[in-house]
């Protein structure tokens, strides 16, 4: 068998590859689902119903931290794919649970930002503008929390089962999902924060 | 909340279909318990992930709620027969037409087409199943959590009552302060899960699982349609999952996406909804545009005519379906440029139909036209979806449309598209591909007396909506009066929907007559026609295929049956791996539903504990690791050899 | 039987386009916007008839000739993968028609946001529509009066609606006058329209927005202008003044007959610049299932009365809700 | 799309450099120029569809597997469909006399 040495062994399956190409749609779905949840914030941004608006209460020092931390993290899930490949299965799990460190470490930052901003008079119940904004966040991060969830589980069968033609794909699959919530977050940083404070 | 708020009571209508449904339901229990059915529905039915199971499913579900729209219909039809009649007060009138579109829609039209979808397609492609069996399950048993979730509110807190469109302000808790439109955003959020499913798995199995050989230009025009609709279905159906999820929001956590006070937009719903409301409409029609086309090209003994100019025009019709949505709300006030490229967008969608339309006709032309009952579906659709066609571009027209919107004349022309175009097309696949799902013909005689009821009652019923719009008639009008001078029309209109329902009602006899009576000998290919799904036994076996055919052109199986080169080698034979049966699917539907219901009634507690099954569902299913198992290759033999005679 | 039901509707059509004695309302302009809208649509048709027509017919003639005989079951039709010059020729044809569709569509929409043609001259009557559940408040600013579920307009002379709503979503439609558009809170659309001559128009909502929607209803009365200023001077004269309570009375949820005012509540709110919120109270949109029919019947009556004692020029009895009657 | 591959993964550090530094830059641009806020948003909006597209290719590998040009008509088309969907809903909500603002 030749395809040994040149195929990923996530793709070594028939059902792995459909299961990788099946996901690629799924973000092709999320995709849509994100941009509808753009289209609605940038429609009622300015819809502050005499509550604070964007500039009033972002903080970039936080923001951007924020910004780093989840840039990190895809790369180490990258790192993470990378030992994969190359069969280190102690490097997979180091890569990862730093990973999923920095991705709890960005829901928690993200937590206390939200908590500053009711402190400051903006609940999600306030505005047009602040329903959008914290459902468009909270929808991030309540993906980056079942990432956490789900990567974890996968971790487990990983350490149980070693790195196999199934658990190679489905890791493979979670770093996609990680990847792009790191690139959701790119859109949100550059035109929920940068736009909110510059404009 | 008291016990005679949370049931719906009073009225002596709703109160007798409660006491039905109630003992329908219990009477159901005791016979499968006489019969101890139990098991044998939880190992084959319940916890199936085969396709075909999985799409009878489906499309008993849809014939179910084809019924319960079907009486709403009558009863509004009934209701405005005459002017002034007091058959049922405004708020039931509300009622009933929401759950009319709702149902009709989303828990008819959809089941049914995804139904034929699953049993047909995998056949179609030469596959064993879809890409992904136990989705697959899922996607059914979420959708019919959310039918039934949407399906209580009838008996249960109250039925939605703000349009199958739920248009805010009107849908927001201010108006509509009672749990019905909760139901309304809940189920169809439920279902919609399911659906998205369904649309990712069709497009993975287009792509990755077709036979060998069947390269894209060769694919059945019924595989075609079906992969555009699932892309449209993956572009769309997130926007609703938004729209929804802001519905629910609004309604139950006090947001202000859409309420007019403080800073929301009702008209960001209408864009929502529309983004995703037009898509849909067309992701109803394209699968039956592919099942005319199958049904045409059978019965016309002929191949489908300019099958790539086909392709390509499903293709532009997808395409432009994501840039029309405005249509529907032209008079909002937007500016006279929004509405002029909005209204260019729309009409252009009229250039690719009608390249459709041509090249059916002339697939018939030349050809031999058998008037089997499925063919003669597919024949009426042909002028009666002109009809509405040629209206909806008369609509398109933004400022003609100031004259027709939310008139009968819309009413008249949605029906006009959506019953020849999706209802007939549902029909002709069922007694298409009946055979192939039961292994046996429903009746033609019948059949034909089915069709004639249905389609003149169809015209009867619709035709006269065209004028009394024209005359100023509103859409959704629980009453008139008798100066308006619209009684004659709506009076022909009601006697109409009683022929349909003779329809309806003789396609019910006909399943009946047919499971007792018509002969279980009909070949694997009962219309002599040109798609692979015909080259397995009827009933398909469970693994479907003993060897994946090879394909070499469009329409294989037809040429290989002429040139009799379809035989199977016994030493071909090899062990088919089939996926196993699963129990995740039906229980995690489960939880949504009961999570969606607790919802409703915004007992969040409950339903914060209600989610833990959907979480222990989600864990479970990642720790599964059942690899299926295989059906050894004397079985295959022998089921082989039972239907074929050229078994070598 | 099917080709005979066709071939009946055929004919109607025509028929009832060349108009018998009752024209449906469409059809039938008493104004130069609902003119050119019924202009526009009357050409479409012509478009669709011709395109129904080759339909059928070719349909006809397909399944008619080609049909299965018992004497040709041998018959074996040729295979014939398309025709690139047909296919070309449906492909062109129908994008002439959409193109010959498109440039009057897009005239008319251009044409009808503004002061119809002849008409540029003359300062418009100004009209605040303020659409409430389930009736309609207009406003005569400059007038400063007040009317619910009818106005009088001078004929001949242009009027412009500046339209909004108390809460739900409303469309303002007088299918004789012109078009419809929607009525919403917070925000201000825009009408002009013109009766040629005296008359009376029927008008509806358009948008479902409850229980009360088939009832909400108003008429349009077109007079000369002599007659609206002495309609306006007999106002000045008997009507009451319309307080802020009988305001908020108004805009509670309900079917109401026709009403008449000196002052607007243009002074204290303006809905197309929110607050509505304060009068929308939404336990008063509970509603029952069916067991309390008779409450609900009595409350109708209850507003029924109330409006009686508040009625002056206007006959009660022709409440807006049957007055429909155009042929 | 090799199994194997002990060299180090350079694409992944040369991508997350980038993104580090385009994010800053994006910062940069906006508080630190005096370019109309226009521009301003229009800098910044290709800098993050650059930052997407490092991502895709140098993180997810878009074009790898059998299926690399589905997937790459598959973002296409989804980003299509995100700009419609965006741009569309702005452009009709927010012109024409309806509008709130
Ligand atoms: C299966 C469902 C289906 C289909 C296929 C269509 C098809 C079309 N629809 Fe329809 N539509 C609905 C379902 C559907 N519609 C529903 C449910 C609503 C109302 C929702 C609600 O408000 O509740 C609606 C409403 C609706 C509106 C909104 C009106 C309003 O609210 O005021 C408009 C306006 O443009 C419209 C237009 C069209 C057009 C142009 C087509 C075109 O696709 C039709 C194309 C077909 C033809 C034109 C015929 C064949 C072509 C030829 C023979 C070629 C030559 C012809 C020409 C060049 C004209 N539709
Ligand atoms: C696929 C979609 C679909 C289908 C098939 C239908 C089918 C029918 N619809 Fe449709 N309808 C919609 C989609 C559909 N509808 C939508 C989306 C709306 C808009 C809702 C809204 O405004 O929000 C609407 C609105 C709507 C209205 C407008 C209400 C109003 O605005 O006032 C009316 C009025 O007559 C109507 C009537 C009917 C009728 C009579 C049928 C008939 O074709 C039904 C025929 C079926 C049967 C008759 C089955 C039942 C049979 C029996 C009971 C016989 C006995 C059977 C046995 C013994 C087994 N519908
Ligand atoms: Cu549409």
């Amino acid at each position: 068998m030749t395809s040994h040495t040149t195929t990923p062994l996530e793709y070594k399956t028939e059902q792995s590859q459909m299961n990788i190409l099946g996901f690629w749609v799924f973000l092709g779905a999320e995709i849509v689902l994100f941009s509808t949840l753009f289209a609605s914030y940038f429609v009622l941004e300015h819809n502050t119903a005499g509550g604070p608006a964007g500039q009033d209460i972002f903080i970039l020092k936080d923001v951007l931290i924020e910004t780093f931390i989840l840039l990190t993290s895809s790369f180490t899930s990258g790192l993470a794919i990378h030992s994969m490949r190359n069969h280190d299965k102690k490097g997979v799990l180091i890569w990862m649970i730093i990973t999923l460190l920095l991705g709890a470490g960005f829901l928690y930052m993200e937590i206390n930002e939200f908590i500053h901003y009711v402190h400051e008079g903006a609940t999600i119940q306030t505005s047009g503008f602040t329903a959008a904004f914290f459902t468009l966040l909270g929808t991030h991060g309540a993906h980056v929390t079942f990432g956490i969830i789900w990567i974890s589980l996968l971790l487990v069968q990983l350490v149980r089962r070693g790195i196999t033609e199934k658990t190679s794909s489905k890791l493979f699959i979670s770093s996609l999902y990680w990847h792009f919530l790191d690139v959701v977050w790119i859109f949100i940083f550059t035109f929920v924060y940068l736009k909110g404070m510059v404009m | 909340m008291s016990l005679d708020e949370f049931f719906v009571t009073g009225d002596p209508l709703i109160l007798a279909s409660q006491i039905a449904i109630g003992l329908t339901m219990v009477g159901l229990i005791a016979l499968i318990t006489y019969l101890k059915r139990w098991k044998w529905l939880w190992n084959e039915w319940f916890t199936t992930v085969d396709h075909k199971k999985i799409g009878i499913m489906y499309i008993l579900a849809g014939v179910l709620m084809f019924f319960r729209g079907g009486v709403d219909g009558l009863l509004m039809k009934a209701q405005t027969s005459r002017p002034g009649l007091d058959l049922l007060d405004a708020q039931h009138y509300d009622e009933i037409f929401t759950t009319h579109g709702v149902i009709m829609i989303l828990f008819m039209a959809m089941p049914l087409l995804i139904g034929i979808m699953n049993v047909v397609i995998p056949l179609q492609i030469g596959a064993r199943d879809v890409a992904f069996p136990k989705l697959n399950a899922f996607s059914f048993w979420i959708f019919f959590a959310g039918a039934m979730l949407f399906n209580l509110s009838f008996v249960i807190g109250g039925s939605p009552d703000a349009g199958w469109t739920s248009y805010f302000p009107l849908a927001g808790k201010e108006f509509t302060p009672g749990v019905g439109n909760n139901y309304y955003a809940i189920s169809l959020q439920i279902a919609g899960i399911g659906t998205l499913a369904t649309g990712i798995n069709f497009v993975v199995t287009i792509i990755k699982m077709r036979a060998p050989g069947m390269s894209w230009m060769k694919l059945p025009i019924f595989v075609w349609t079906t992969f555009i609709t699932s892309i449209i279905i993956v572009a769309a159906f997130p926007i609703l999952t938004i729209a929804l999820l802001y519905m629910t929001l609004d309604r139950l956590f006090g947001t202000h996406f859409f309420t007019v006070a403080a800073g929301g937009d009702p008209m960001l719903w209408l864009n929502l909804f529309w983004l995703w409301g037009h898509p849909e409409v067309y992701i109803v029609v394209l699968p039956a545009f592919g099942m005319f086309s199958e049904v045409i090209a059978t019965f016309a003994r002929k191949n489908l005519y300019g099958y790539k100019s086909m392709v390509y025009a499903v293709a532009g019709i997808a395409f432009l379906s994501m840039l029309v949505w405005v249509h529907h709300f032209y008079t909002m006030g937007n500016s006279a440029a929004v509405n002029s490229i909005f209204s260019l967008t729309t009409m252009m969608i009229a250039i690719p139909t009608g390249v459709k339309i041509f090249n059916w006709l002339f697939t018939l032309r030349k050809g031999r036209i058998e008037f089997s009952t499925s063919m003669l579906w597919a024949l009426a659709f042909i002028p009666c979806f002109t009809i509405g066609g040629v209206t909806g571009v008369m609509l398109a027209m933004a400022a003609a449309d100031y004259q027709y919107h939310n008139t009968m004349f819309l009413v008249a022309h949605f029906h006009y598209v959506l019953i020849p175009g999706v209802v007939f097309a549902v029909f002709a696949g069922l007694y298409y591909w009946w055979p192939k799902m039961f292994g046996f013909k429903l009746n033609e005689k019948i059949g034909k007396w089915h069709f004639w009821l249905f389609v003149i009652g169809f015209n009867m019923t619709f035709m006269p909506m065209f004028f009394v719009g024209l005359d100023g008639m509103s859409r959704r009008m629980y009453t008139y009066a008798e100066s308006t001078g619209w009684g004659a029309w709506l009076g022909f209109s009601a006697v109409g929907s009683l022929v349909m329902a003779a329809g309806f009602a003789a396609l019910c006899y006909n399943i009946y007559w047919s499971f007792r009576y018509a002969s279980r000998n009909v070949g694997n290919d009962p219309w002599n026609a040109r798609s692979l799904e015909w080259a397995t036994a009827s009933p398909a076996p469970h693994y479907n295929f003993a060897v994946v055919p090879e394909v070499e052109n469009l329409d294989d199986f037809w040429y290989k049956k002429k040139k009799g080169t379809l035989g199977l080698k016994k030493s071909d034979l090899k062990p088919v791996h089939m996926p196993s049966n699963s129990w995740t699917p039906i229980v995690l539907a489960g939880a949504f539903g009961l999570v969606g219901f607790f919802l409703v009634f915004e007992w969040i507690p409950l339903a914060i504990i209600a989610a833990v099954g959907i979480v222990v569902g989600l864990v479970a299913n990642t720790f599964d690791y059942d690899d299926g198992y295989h059906i050894p290759v004397d079985e295959l033999e022998e089921e082989e050899r039972e239907w074929r005679g050229d078994l070598q | 039987m099917k080709k005979l039901v066709y071939a009946l509707t055929l004919l109607l059509i025509p028929v009832l386009l060349a108009g018998c004695e009752s024209k449906l309302l469409v059809f039938d302009p008493k104004g130069p916007v609902a003119r050119s809208l019924t202009d526009l649509i009357v050409y479409s048709i012509i478009f669709m008839l011709v395109i129904v027509v080759v339909i059928f017919v070719l349909f006809g003639y397909i399944v008619w000739k080609y049909r299965a005989r018992k004497d040709d079951s041998d018959f074996e039709p040729e295979e014939e993968k398309g025709n690139h010059l047909l296919e070309i020729t449906w492909f062109t044809i129908p994008v002439i028609i959409v193109i010959a569709l498109m440039i009057p569509t897009m005239k008319t929409i251009y044409e009808v946001e503004d002061i119809p043609q002849g008409y540029e001259e003359e300062e418009p009557l100004v009209i605040h529509v303020t659409s409430a559940d389930w009736k309609w408040i207009f406003s005569y600013p400059e007038q400063d009066i007040e009317t619910v579920n009818y106005i009088n307009i001078p004929a001949d002379h242009p009027v412009q609606f500046k339209m909004t709503s108390a809460g739900t979503m409303q469309s303002f439609w007088v299918p004789e006058l012109g078009g419809q558009k929607y009525t919403m809170a917070n925000m201000q659309t825009n009408l002009y329209l013109v009766a040629d001559k005296p008359g009376s128009f029927y008008g509806r909502n358009t948008s479902f927005n409850g229980q009360g929607y088939a009832h909400m209803e108003f008429e349009v009365q077109a007079q000369t202008e002599e007659d609206f200023n002495e309609w306006v001077h007999e106002v000045h004269n008997t009507a009451m003044d319309l307080s802020e309570e009988k305001y908020s009375e108004i805009l509670e949820p309900g079917v109401l007959g026709r009403m008449t005012f000196n002052g607007t509540h243009l002074e204290w709110i303006d809905h197309a610049h929110g607050g509505s919120e304060k009068y929308i109270d939404s336990e008063l949109y509970r509603i029952d299932h069916g067991d309390d029919e008779e409450e609900q019947e009595e409350g109708r009556e209850d507003d029924q009365e109330e409006e009686n004692e508040n009625q002056d020029t206007e006959d009660t009895s022709e409440s807006a809700n049957t007055d429909h009657s155009h042929h | 799309m090799s199994a194997k591959t002990h060299r180090f993964p350079w694409n992944l550090l040369v991508g997350y450099v980038l993104s580090v530094a385009l994010t800053l830059l994006a910062v940069f641009v906006s508080f630190n120029t005096d370019f109309s806020s226009n521009v301003i948003l229009w800098v910044i909006g290709i800098l993050a569809l650059f930052q997407a597209i490092i991502q895709l290719f140098m993180f997810m590998h878009v074009t790898e597997g059998k299926e690399g040009i589905i997937n790459v008509i598959n973002m296409v088309n989804s980003i299509i469909l995100a700009l419609i969907i965006v741009f569309g809903s702005i452009w009709v909500l927010t012109s024409g006399h309806a509008s709130m603002h």
